[in-house]
């Protein structure tokens, strides 16, 4: 009955997406599962194959360093998410009160996004350095009592990584934030002060809660950059001073390829996908329910 | 898809005004200040970095880091600069982008206009995809890589980046497509369009936007990544950052700071120009796709 | 010279390319990417390319080694390793033991490495009993260098005690210079251990600390007094340290503003490069109290498995070139370090370089050459690792020297 | 045999069936109107002839030919979208020969159809435009052109004049009509607006909750509907469906409450096969059938006179409507233009019986008299 050319093309879009599929199954979730096997196994330089349990778990928790890191993780991702998002939904805001040369500065903003940290994770590190970078500076301009050694402290170290972070995304997220502005029909912005509300009231009351699949777009991307900041604590810490500075992807990285622990680095591996599994699958699923 | 205007309706006084446009340039200060670093030391010659202040502007001006990093810097063995990388970094991007955009626009156009039975599911673990660490990685991507015979080359690479590009591929142009009325497809197909000729006549043409936002965002990780490209190249398929990092990460040798600084800025050109020049659509593209929820 | 070990080269490589007489390329992967090195490196590449045997390089820079080495890693794992790889130390011998590496007994014994090359270095450079790999350089870690300007304006001389050296940045700090230039990086805090621990425990505790890892001495009074030293050491160094590269370091004592700096012999290229002149314009000795110790590391090129004649053969005459006195002192002397094989006139070597032959050849003869535990030639990378973790950690305050050593011991345990 | 045929159709999203037994034959040169509440089905049903949603179950052909299987692009229909569906990037000319274009055909010819097309519908200057330049009654007219471009055997409107303001509206209505007079070609409308369906229609498809419930001439379904249903939904104002019961002693009669609760009379013209007396009715009267004396039909045979408050008083230009109450309800009454009736005032009203209809209250069906 059907004729070839329509049975074709019921089939057709699944065919076309079952490489893209296969890919993903391979290339992603195979890996994962490779990973998983890994991480109890006895895997050193090489994977191996020789089965020890939960033994990488073990020493992994009984790790110093991976407490640091996941607690730096806890420090670094909060900050690192909060302040972009409130930087850029400041300059998104401001930037949308029609000012003059928007389209010179829109692109300084954005800009940090472009450059990989190999690049500038040198210069904020002088920057940051007291004794050549900001600090130096003030005293030379006469400014004696300046201070800021926050990178040499061991407590403060990992807020330097998190302004360098931010400097890098915080334009990304102003230009998400500035999209969904735009995209604000403008007649709800005039019935809004028709009523009488104030511009603060208008931006809390009315346009921040209009603008939630921007914030929502924003959360993923910066968790996604957040769990996987590595460049830029190498750098511009090295993951120090002493260790301070250590997050789950370079203790990852370091556990697996320089140190010679590919069990335990591959073991850090899982309870970070776990992680980021338990945060994001409630998101994927209300986002994924919505429409679908 | 209605086109907003530019205009908030909001007013606001002098004061107000004065405010805005000083936190404005504060920030943008804040945001020039690392590359005004790496710009004014790569301008200085080396004796001038190590011996005086960093944030000063050049006594001596000179090219020479430069024409250094741009032509005679050790790289490997041979003197060659970054010149010769720079190709191999295009030789890749290029096809990678394109390709990527590619599958990222039928896959969002099949997640939208073609829906079928576990397609949501589908997309979730494209979406969840984006956050794999590239470090668990790369030993089996070496294995599967090796087995497919392109170890150590550009396709090789271009394999990668378009593997680990599908997720946000799919979910810009997936949330761009959602909005983009789905009668057309019906009407196309009534005038008896198939699913490629629906593809390219009809929303091709009108992927503009999200598309520029798909090759920002691809091109400027592709671009950037070390990690593949140390790991899946060789000489005649080294990426740029690969030679970056060699110009910069040498551990035991002397550190030329200035050569280091342009060589940087030399190897963020291509990026920066494609957010100068793209940078205007990249609003509104966000605009029309990824911020819609 | 030179023309006399091409000729052996020549020997040796009839006698291995019998079968096929095409020579092959060689690609190499290492991460000496910086202006003397790789120039340097070139030197090979020219000998090799004298030879009709091409050179394929892969530079990978980053980390000591550490991005070379995942390079390695996936190269291997895809089945399409190098044909040489630059290597350090224990890395040589794990490889051997994945059965990745080739063997070059037939060019050895052409050469008769056995009896030139120290036995420190054989013991890594050798599998089994089997030649793995081709010794470059030998790195020295225990140095000090200072400014002799500064040294001569404060009237000191050349410290041979710990508490000399102590009173000379004393000195120094009185002065308003820094006592001691440091970089406040894991490995610069080991490379400085290295020297510490060797002048308060001399040459037999290192080993069976660093070793053996024997836990006593690991957690013995004598690792509490080295942890000492390095707090005394901490408090000549300025409060900028951390992070900074070693070569900045450097410039302070080539600039007159730091006294003294502990590292490995590669520092002298920075002072050759600011165009000083070893002892007129700066000084190099031994960490006071490690004289007549050389704490070492050696690049070596390890060679991998390939299958082809013609591919062995290259890999075996860049083997050879490789150990060839002429190379041997051409590398090492843009290097700063010196060469691997104890024959080679020291005709073209500075001041230092002299005194770092002498001193590895006596070392080599006393049996106190030893393995450079921050640089991986004392312990696997893991245990190495573990150590600079506790080093670093107490040299930035989070310990005191008692708790250091009791935690060397658990770190050292849960990384074996 | 129809034209177009749809025998037996229905519709599931899993287990859930929302169409149900639909069974339309429609002759060529017709034009059928589905109308209906929306969620009646009535747009699953023209996506299925379409082929755009799959047949569960039944057949659809299209002249002598089942189309179950057939592609969209080959059962010769044509579509006009409620969102008109242009294409964006394509011109106004290029938006109509598209589908010609796909289906090869050589540019003269196509040329020549879009000329004839545009000529018809009076739209050659915005040929080279694209439709984001058109007013919203130029995109109807090019959505129009561009299924009229195809000369399809089958045309499928999902109501195309909802996105139009109203004057427009009315004046495309009337277009549509003029155009379905000339060419003759079969036409298959959606919408949920019963005038545009009465106004159109050769026939008429009452669509709700799945099923149809009536089909018939417009004058069918609007004089004699098949259920409480399609009387109300049909007609505007619409029909008073007024709570009664019946009495048969003596001559058969409906017996209503007026507006002060007195018991009215209103003898019925036939009898309701099986019905009883006392049963409880709805008595339902177009606004038409309840008028003051002098505006009350000349022809009609049986007219009843009471006297009943007026309630409200709406004047619609060409009619004011009178608000009464009976049964206890509203009930609407139109009258001629010209009445001078104020709330509170008592007057006559004139019922036309033959016009009457009656439902059983519990099955909403209709009940007719033998």
């Amino acid at each position: 009955m059907t004729d070839l050319r329509t049975r074709f093309q019921d089939w057709l879009p699944r065919l076309v997406l079952s490489p893209s599929l296969a890919a993903v199954l391979v290339f992603v979730y195979g890996f994962i599962a490779f990973t998983l096997y890994l991480s109890f196994t006895d895997s050193r330089m090489l994977p191996s194959y020789d089965w020890v349990g939960l033994e990488n778990y073990s020493k992994l928790w009984g790790l110093r360093h991976w407490h640091t890191a996941i607690a730096n993780l806890g420090i670094f991702a909060l900050l690192y998410i909060t302040i972009c998002t409130a930087i850029g939904l400041t300059l998104a805001i401001f930037l949308d009160q029609k000012i003059r040369g928007e389209g010179l500065l829109r692109p300084i903003y954005l800009y940090p996004m472009a450059l990989s940290f190999i690049v500038t994770g040198t210069a904020w590190k002088w920057f940051l350095d007291p004794g050549i970078g900001l600090e130096h500076t003030m005293h030379l301009w006469g400014w004696e009592s300046f201070e800021f050694g926050w990178i040499k402290d061991r407590d403060m170290a990992i807020y330097t990584v998190v302004i360098a972070a931010v400097w890098q995304s915080s334009g990304f997220v102003m230009a998400m934030f500035l999209a969904g502005l735009r995209g604000i029909d403008n007649e709800i912005l005039k019935a809004a002060q028709i009523d009488g509300a104030s511009n603060w009231n208008l931006y809390r009351r009315i346009v921040i809660p209009l603008l939630r699949p921007a914030f929502l777009s924003a959360f993923v991307i910066l968790s996604h950059l957040a769990v996987k900041s590595y460049d830029l604590v190498i750098a511009l810490t090295g993951g120090g001073p002493g260790r301070a500075t250590e997050l789950p992807a370079t203790f990852m990285y370091s556990y697996t390829f320089t140190r010679n622990s590919m069990g335990i680095g591959a073991a850090s591996a899982v309870i970070m996908l776990m992680t980021i599994a338990a945060i994001m699958t409630p998101y994927l699923y209300a986002e994924l329910k919505d429409k679908g | 898809m209605s086109h907003a205007t530019q205009d908030t309706a909001v007013r606001t006084g002098r004061i107000a005004r004065t405010f805005i446009y000083l936190v404005l340039l504060l920030f943008a200060l804040f945001y020039l200040l690392p590359f005004f670093v790496m710009l004014a030391n790569s301008l200085k010659p080396l004796s001038e970095i190590t011996g005086g202040n960093m944030m000063a502007l050049p006594q001596d001006w000179t090219i020479a880091p430069w024409l250094s990093a741009w032509s005679t810097a050790q790289i490997g063995v041979e003197p060659t600069g970054l010149r010769p990388y720079f190709l191999n970094s295009i030789l890749m991007v290029v096809p990678a982008v394109a390709i990527s955009t590619v599958i990222g626009a039928l896959n969002g156009y099949i997640l939208t206009k073609w829906r079928f039975r576990g397609d949501t599911v589908i997309f979730g673990l494209m979406l969840f995809s984006c956050f794999i660490p590239f470090q668990i990685v790369l030993i089996p991507m070496a294995r599967m890589l090796g087995l497919m015979g392109l170890a150590g080359s550009t396709p090789g690479l271009v394999l990668v980046h378009v593997v680990y590009g599908i997720g946000f591929g799919t979910l810009y142009f997936r949330n761009y497509y959602a909005a983009f009325p789905t009668e057309l497809v019906r009407a196309a197909q009534i005038d008896g369009a198939g699913f490629f000729q629906i593809f390219w006549r009809i929303m091709l043409p009108v992927s503009g936007p999200i598309a520029v936002v798909n090759i920002i965002w691809q091109f400027t990780n592709i671009w950037n990544d070390f990690l593949f490209g140390a790991s899946f190249a060789d000489l005649d398929s080294m990426p740029m950052t690969v030679a970056l990092n060699n110009l910069v990460n040498s551990s035991t040798g002397v550190k030329e700071y200035n050569v280091h600084f342009a060589g940087a800025i030399l190897a963020a050109l291509p990026t920066l120009l494609v957010y100068i020049v793209a940078g205007r659509y990249f609003v509104r593209g966000l605009m029309a796709g990824s911020v819609k929820g | 010279m030179k023309r006399a070990s091409k000729l052996m080269g020549t020997v040796a490589l009839g006698l291995l390319t019998a079968v096929s007489a095409q020579a092959e390329d060689v690609e190499v992967l290492h991460w000496w990417t910086s202006g003397g090195e790789a120039a340097a490196l070139n030197v090979l590449k020219e000998d090799l390319q004298g030879q009709d045997i091409g050179w394929n390089d892969m530079p990978v820079a980053g980390g000591g080694g550490e991005a070379a080495m995942t390079t390695l890693r996936a190269r291997v794992t895809a089945g399409n390793p190098p044909t040489a790889v630059q290597m350090l130390g224990f890395d040589i011998q794990d490889w051997a033991a994945e059965g990745a590496l080739g063997n070059l007994n037939d060019v050895a014994a052409a050469e008769g490495w056995d009896a030139v090359v120290p036995a420190a270095l054989q013991a890594f450079a050798k599998y089994d009993g089997n030649w793995i790999s081709a010794p470059v350089n030998v790195h020295s870690t225990n140095w000090v260098w200072a400014n002799k300007a500064v040294l001569d304006e404060l009237g000191l001389g050349v410290p041979s005690t710990w508490e000399e050296f102590v009173a000379a940045m004393q000195a120094a700090k009185d002065a308003g210079k820094v006592g001691l230039a440091h970089g406040g990086q894991a490995w610069q805090e080991a490379t400085m251990f290295d020297g510490v621990v060797l002048s308060a425990g001399g040459p037999d505790f290192y080993k069976k600390a660093f070793i053996d890892l024997d836990p006593e001495a690991l957690g013995s009074d004598t690792m509490v007094e080295a942890f000492k030293r390095m707090e005394t050491l901490r408090s000549y160094v300025d409060d900028n340290f951390s992070g900074r590269d070693w070569n900045l370091a450097s410039a302070m004592v080539i600039n007159g503003e730091a006294a003294f700096q502990i590292m490995g012999d590669w520092a002298k290229g920075e002072f050759l490069n600011a165009g000083k002149v070893p002892d007129q314009d700066f000084l190099c000795f031994r960490v006071p109290g490690s004289e007549g110790v050389v704490t070492f590391n050696s690049d070596q090129f390890a060679m991998f498995n390939v299958s082809e004649e013609g591919a062995k053969a290259a890999q075996a005459a860049m083997a050879a070139s490789i150990m060839a006195p002429s190379f041997q002192s051409a590398f090492n002397v843009v290097k700063g370090s010196v060469p691997a094989r104890t024959d080679v006139p020291q005709d073209d070597f500075d001041a230092c370089g002299k005194k770092g032959m002498d001193q590895l050849a006596e070392a080599a003869a006393n049996g106190t050459l030893l393995g450079s535990m921050a640089h991986g030639h004392a312990n696997r990378a893991g245990v190495k690792n573990a150590i600079y973790d506790v080093v670093t950690a107490h040299f930035n305050g989070e310990f005191s020297a008692e708790e250091a050593a009791e935690e060397l011991v658990n770190a050292v345990e849960t990384a074996m | 045999m129809g034209f177009l045929d749809i025998r037996n159709v229905t519709k599931s999203y899993g287990a859930v069936e929302v169409l149900h037994q639909v069974d339309i034959s429609v002759q060529e040169g017709e034009f059928l109107v589905l109308v209906g509440p929306s969620g009646c089905g009535k747009s699953t049903l023209l996506n299925m002839i379409a082929g755009l949603e799959g047949i569960t179950s039944g057949e659809i052909a299209i002249n002598g030919r089942v189309v179950n299987a057939v592609h969209p692009s080959k059962r010769n229909i044509a579509m006009v979208f409620q969102s008109y569906a242009l294409y964006p990037n394509m011109s106004v000319a290029q938006n109509m020969t598209f589908g010609l274009e796909m289906h090869g055909v050589p540019k003269p010819e196509r040329d020549k159809a879009l000329k004839d097309v545009a000529a018809l519908l009076q739209i050659e200057p915005l040929l080279d435009r694209k439709p984001g330049q058109l007013s919203g009654g130029q995109r109807q007219r090019v959505a129009m052109g561009r299924a009229l471009v195809r000369d399809p055997d089958v045309f499928l409107f999902d109501e195309p004049l909802s996105n139009l303001d109203a004057k427009l509206r009315v004046d495309m209505r009337t277009e549509i009509k003029k155009l379905h007079e000339k060419l003759k070609t079969t036409v298959v409308y959606v919408t949920h607006d019963q005038i545009e369906a009465l106004t159109l229609s050769t026939r008429i498809a009452v669509m709700n909750g799945g099923y149809v419930q009536q089909l018939g001439t417009p004058q069918e379904v609007y004089d004699d509907p098949a259920n409480v249903f399609v009387a109300s939904f049909m007609g505007s104002p619409s029909m008073n469906l007024i709570p009664a019961r019946l009495r048969l002693n003596g001559q058969a009669a409906v017996e209503i409450a007026d507006g002060a609760g007195q018991p009215v009379a209103l003898p019925l013209t036939g009898t309701p096969g099986g019905a009883q007396d006392g049963d409880a009715l709805l008595f339902g009267l177009r606004p038409e059938a309840l008028t003051d004396t002098e505006g009350a039909d000349r022809h009609a045979r049986n007219i009843v006179t009471f006297r009943n408050p007026v309630d409200v008083v709406e004047p619609a230009g060409s009619d004011t409507f009178v608000t009464t109450t009976l049964g206890g309800k509203d009930a609407i009454s139109r009258m001629r233009a010209d009445t001078r009736l104020t709330p509170g005032q008592t007057c006559d009203f004139a019922v036309n019986m033959d016009k009457a209809v009656l439902f059983d209250p519990r099955t909403e069906q209709r009940l007719r008299l033998t």
